[in-house]
């Protein structure tokens, strides 16, 4: 196979579909650093901020890429909401129960966007998008928007952690607990910060599959066991390790595409997480074990 | 009966026990004193397994047992109780005692669904053996009260208790003292010594308590800063200046 | 509707009540008693329904097959695949929180779906395993189904029985010892994952039954036939309703819920095409806020764990 | 003068049972007082009792006269006292700067002065502003750790232990720092385990056993004291 192949049809797909999963895997992380516990309705949260776009698109007629602060807002309180009524009260129970409830929150998002939105696949364009020739090397804009995107979101989000009074407070709640409690943080609030930027990471990561390939009810489900893959191959609790394990992990699965059926894509995911698990559990960037 | 050669357990960069050397006769009470700090507990918890250290060996009756699994360790007779009790704070005290011996024919699942009749006779003989226990430590008016609602002191001649469930060599015993009333105190002791003297249990002792110390114990073993600082009998220990200087901290400059 | 078909109808839901109690009582070893948490119990399901099917049906062409083996050997079959499944999962998943077993288990759902939906040769993919041989399925209908009835009926009983004396015996002593405190259960000689990760094979083991019992009541299996998500759903409902970690409650909460989702079936079933098609998942929605509300007002379920092991008052 | 902490008769524990079985203790403006006592005498779970992280059955804790028995950390902290724990006092993956600023989290507007005032006490710190805390040794994560409760500016500052597991040298090294923070306007009051160090450094000394007061005095009175010598190698 030529090299410009490779980097056309699997490479370059599979960095779009792994900066997907990067937004994805760097809202798990976060809870999972932070709150302390396996999100699982994390996809299904996904599926409704890729469906609030499409309402924006559809119905207030905004234009694609202006939908995705809207769609990514709407899901942040959606987040957030959540939170307050189901998860919040179970706090002082121990974390699998809340993991439970999530699975719980997981069909209730995705049978509310059945719902409201069917169960037939949708799109934000109509038509083919041709992709441009860059010395040989085919990019769709859309692919450039997304890679570019979750790049310039995922370094906002790092200086807001690194730089801010409540990013240090967030992370200092990751690092111990008691401590940040004994400092005077005040944990509600960093819970509230933790979903609102979790849920806002989420829209992100279901607008931009669903502009790639199509809008469908199950899809962030779908992602839901890449995403966890990609966090607990970067190392749990470590931003930068979420990005780079979600661009493994959506390479890995295009390439994948070469050696074995395409339908077990998806089983890629699923072998790297044991692997990681069975071999490094605290990831490529020495993260948390829960 | 028990060699401990050269033990190191470091946690990040702080040396809990440090090159630790000691030997525990068979048939013998050794104390283990020493101030806060001193590693104790953590050489416990390398003697039973419960961790695994950075460096060292330990010999177990001639067997190397460093890198054996906790439960393969307490199979051997090796046994311990803990400083805080850790007691099945769900389960019924009687409960807590049956739990213990290893190999229990019910604890197959295929036993117990096809050799009903060993399962039943194995328990009988279980349970008759945990209330001989129940009535040695004096507890048979709480044989059904959850664990989790006994007192301090209870608990503790729980914890020794287990260790009569099962046909221990060796009992590593956490500061059993802690917490326990002087009455129940002097029935721990007691029991201690029958223990020793007609089970023929091997024991190694954590306490604070010197009066136990001196009444139970020799050798005994002064540790400090994870190493052993010197080993002999209670009165020996007991005077030599490094001892207190342990205790009470080397004098600093000349403010003292 | 007449008697003769409200008959059928219930003979038709104690079925299901029975296969769903199975799942029931295998998902209560493994969280109630043990606390693991899986959340891929359709794909356990799924692979005793298909192993059991590829065992027992006569020769098909274009997939692996014609082993013609009597019903038990297929269930037994079908038990013993889950199992190994099971296996390698709880080995390498175990040594964690549960967060991770519960995120594997899903790979594993997902996995399992995707090879029944692909492997041709092996599942006959869309259009799924017929033939299926039914015990009692020469009867006459109405008999055939009682007789089933009974069948379930008898192995569910079983299978009650089976795990309760599990349950009062030094082994779910032993597990009880375990879940209160792990350190001093080690200490005390106990070999705590492999306790786990025998009570989690075993727990898969009679999912696999179920599956197996619900394939050879349809005579046939296709991957519609599970919504992973939706199976595994209603067990965990149903288990948390009833009461984990009380066998009698897991069948109770069986009961209650899959009354409860039949009927509101019917009942949807009742409004206009427009509507009824969304009223499935409305359906779905419910059952998602009746998990929220039981954990957050009844934790403990309909029938909490009773206090076991008082001398004298054994259960057994 | 009146005391800035006062403790008084004070009974509690974590679960149902009684640690400490009234203790009662004071610290004035400007002094450092020690705890010492054997093993299991009831020491950080008195100072823990000072904080709110331990259900208070009896007695009184106030500090400059309020009232702060039974509120919750953060307020405690409010009415000037800090406490540094024994363990896990840091934050590991942050930078010791990173460190300090959590200290101050709940302070607003300039917080250069409290800055200069810490590094100035912690020399070797300010070098290290960019470092991990988890990086650092044992003696600079107490002096981390220390840093990040001054930068409340407390009136009192409680230390867990703060040589526990320390070489002399660093102890030593503690000690003198300690002496800095109080001379800079902040009454201490530590827990030790090396006894005999901090009876000598302190200005007044409280012996603790079996969750209560056994003996009180001036450091050398204490020191010298026989009876306190024999507390601690016997019952």
């Amino acid at each position: 196979m030529e090299f410009l192949e490779l980097l056309n049809f699997y490479i370059i797909p599979g960095l779009v579909l792994g900066s997907i999963y990067a937004l994805g895997a760097v809202g798990i992380t976060l809870v999972f650093a932070i709150l302390r516990y396996a999100h699982l309705a994390h996809g299904d949260i996904a599926t409704l901020g890729a469906f609030v776009a499409f309402a924006a698109v559809t119905l207030l007629g905004l234009p694609v890429y202006a939908a995705l602060p809207v769609a990514m807002v709407v899901t942040a309180f959606a987040a957030v909401g959540i939170d307050k009524l189901f998860y919040d009260y179970l706090r002082e129970r121990p974390r699998i129960v809340t993991v439970m409830a999530s699975l719980g929150v997981a069909l209730m998002v995705r049978s509310l966007v059945q719902v409201i939105w069917g169960v037939d696949a949708e799109s934000y364009i109509r038509g083919i998008a041709r992709p441009e020739n860059w010395w040989g090397i085919r990019l769709k804009d859309r692919e450039i928007v997304t890679i570019l995107t979750m790049i310039g979101l995922v370094l906002a989000l790092q200086l807001f952690l690194m730089k801010t009074k409540w990013g240090k407070a967030m992370r200092a709640m990751s690092d111990n607990p008691n401590l940040a409690l004994l400092s005077g943080v005040d944990n509600g609030k960093v819970v509230f910060l933790t979903w609102l930027i979790v849920g806002g990471l989420c829209a992100a990561s279901g607008f931009f599959l669903g502009l790639n390939t199509e809008l469908k009810s199950m899809m962030g489900w779908q992602m839901l066991l890449p995403m966890f893959a990609a966090a607990i191959l970067g190392g749990v609790g470590r931003i930068e390790g979420a990005v780079l394990g979600g661009l493994i992990v959506g390479v890995a699965e295009e390439v994948s595409v070469i050696f074995i059926p395409s339908e077990y894509k998806a089983a890629m995911a699923f072998v790297i997480l044991l692997l990681m698990l069975l071999l490094r559990p605290t990831g490529l960037l020495r993260g948390k074990v829960l | 009966m028990l060699e401990v050669e050269n033990l190191v357990m470091e946690y990040g960069g702080f040396r809990a026990v440090d090159r630790c050397t000691l030997t525990a006769e068979e048939g013998h009470i050794t104390g283990l004193i020493g101030p806060n700090g001193a590693g104790k507990t953590t050489l416990f918890n390398l003697i039973a397994g419960a961790i695994e250290p950075t460096s060292g060996r330990i010999r177990y009756m001639g067997e190397d047992i460093t890198h054996l699994s906790a439960d393969k360790r307490f199979h051997k007779g090796l046994v311990r109780t803990f400083q805080i009790p850790h007691e099945f704070h769900r389960l019924t005290v009687l409960e807590n005692l049956m739990m213990v011996p290893g190999h229990q024919a019910g604890e197959s699942l295929f036993a117990n669904w096809f050799a009903w009749g060993k399962v039943a006779g194995d328990e009988r003989e279980t349970e008759r053996r945990a209330w001989e226990t129940l009535e040695f430590l004096e507890l048979t008016h709480v044989a059904d009260e959850r664990a989790g609602n006994l007192s301090g002191g209870q608990k503790k001649l729980l914890e020794l208790g287990r260790t009569m469930m099962t046909d221990a060599r060796l009992v590593l015993l956490d500061e059993p003292a802690a917490g326990v009333n002087r009455t129940l105190l002097r029935k721990l002791e007691e029991k201690i010594a029958i223990l020793n003297k007609e089970r023929g249990y091997t024991f190694i002792l954590i306490e604070h308590d010197m009066e136990m110390i001196e009444k139970l114990c020799h050798p005994v073993i002064c540790m400090a800063e994870g190493t052993v600082l010197i080993e002999g009998d209670f009165q020996t220990v007991r005077s030599d200046p490094r001892v207190l200087e342990a205790y009470l901290g080397e004098t600093v400059g000349d403010a003292a | 509707m007449e008697w003769i078909g409200l008959l059928n109808y219930a003979v038709f839901m104690a079925i299901f009540i029975c296969i769903y109690g199975l799942l029931a009582l295998g998902l209560n070893i493994q969280w109630g008693f043990t606390g693991l948490f899986n959340a891929g119990i359709a794909g356990f399901f799924a692979v005793g329904a298909y192993a059991s099917a590829i065992l027992t049906t006569p020769e098909a062409a274009g997939r692996i097959g014609g082993f013609d083996l009597p019903v038990p050997v297929g269930w037994a079959g079908a038990m013993v695949l889950a199992a190994a499944i099971a296996w390698p999962i709880g080995k390498i998943c175990l040594r964690f929180r549960s967060d991770y077993l519960a995120i594997a288990t899903i790979g594993v759902a997902e996995i399992i779906r995707l090879v029944v939906k692909s492997e041709d040769w092996l599942t006959n993919s869309a259009r799924g395993v017929t033939n299926i041989p039914r015990p009692f399925g020469d009867l006459p209908y109405v008999q055939s189904q009682l007789a089933y009835l009974a069948l379930v009926g008898g192995i569910l009983l079983v299978v009650y029985l089976l795990v309760e004396r599990q349950i009062a015996a030094p082994w779910g002593r032993m597990m009880r010892a375990i879940r209160d405190n792990e350190l001093a259960a080690r200490a005390m000689g106990k070999d705590v994952p492999f306790r786990r990760l025998e009570a989690f094979i075993f727990g898969a083991a009679l999912m696999g039954l179920g599956g197996a019992l619900f394939a050879h009541l349809n005579r046939a299996i296709t991957p519609e036939a599970i919504d992973p998500m939706v199976a595994t759903f209603l067990v965990w409902i149903m288990l948390i309703l009833g009461g984990s970690g009380n066998n009698r409650g897991a069948i109770l909460g069986v009961a209650v819920v899959w009354v409860i989702w039949s009927f509101s079936e019917i009942l949807t079933d009742q409004f206009p095409p427009e509507i009824a098609i969304k009223a499935k998942y409305i359906r779905i929605f419910l059952i998602g806020l009746m998990l929220q509300l039981v954990l957050r007002f009844r934790p403990e379920g309909i029938l909490p764990e009773p206090q076991r092991g008082v001398s004298g008052k054994k259960d057994l | 003068m009146s005391p800035l902490l006062d403790m008084r008769e004070v009974r509690g524990g974590y679960g149902d049972a009684d640690i400490l079985q009234g203790v009662s203790l004071n610290v004035a403006p400007g002094e450092i007082v020690a705890i010492v006592g054997p093993n299991g005498a009831g020491k950080s779970t008195a100072m823990k009792a000072i904080f709110g992280l331990l259900h208070v059955r009896g007695g009184k804790i106030t500090i400059d006269g309020k009232d702060i028995t039974g509120l919750k950390p953060n307020l405690i902290v409010q009415a000037g006292v800090c406490y540094v724990p024994q363990v896990d006092n840091i934050f590991r993956e942050m930078t010791v700067h990173e460190n300090l600023e959590m200290g101050a989290f709940l302070r607003s507007g300039d917080q250069t002065r409290a800055y200069d005032r810490v590094y100035g006490l912690f020399p070797d710190l300010k070098e290290r502003r960019k470092t991990l805390a988890g990086n650092l040794s044992g003696g600079q994560r107490q002096m981390v750790a220390m840093g990040r409760a001054l930068m409340l500016d407390p009136k009192v500052l409680l230390l867990d232990e703060p040589t526990a597991g320390l070489s002399p040298r660093y102890m030593e090294q503690i000690f003198q720092i300690c002496r800095d923070v109080r001379d800079d306007g902040v009454a201490l009051l530590l827990v030790e385990q090396h006894a005999k160090q901090a009876l000598a450094f302190s200005d007044r000394g409280y012996v603790l056993a079996s969750g209560a007061n056994r003996h009180e005095g001036t450091g050398a009175e204490l020191l010298a004291d026989r009876e306190v010598a024999e507390m601690f190698l016997g019952g």
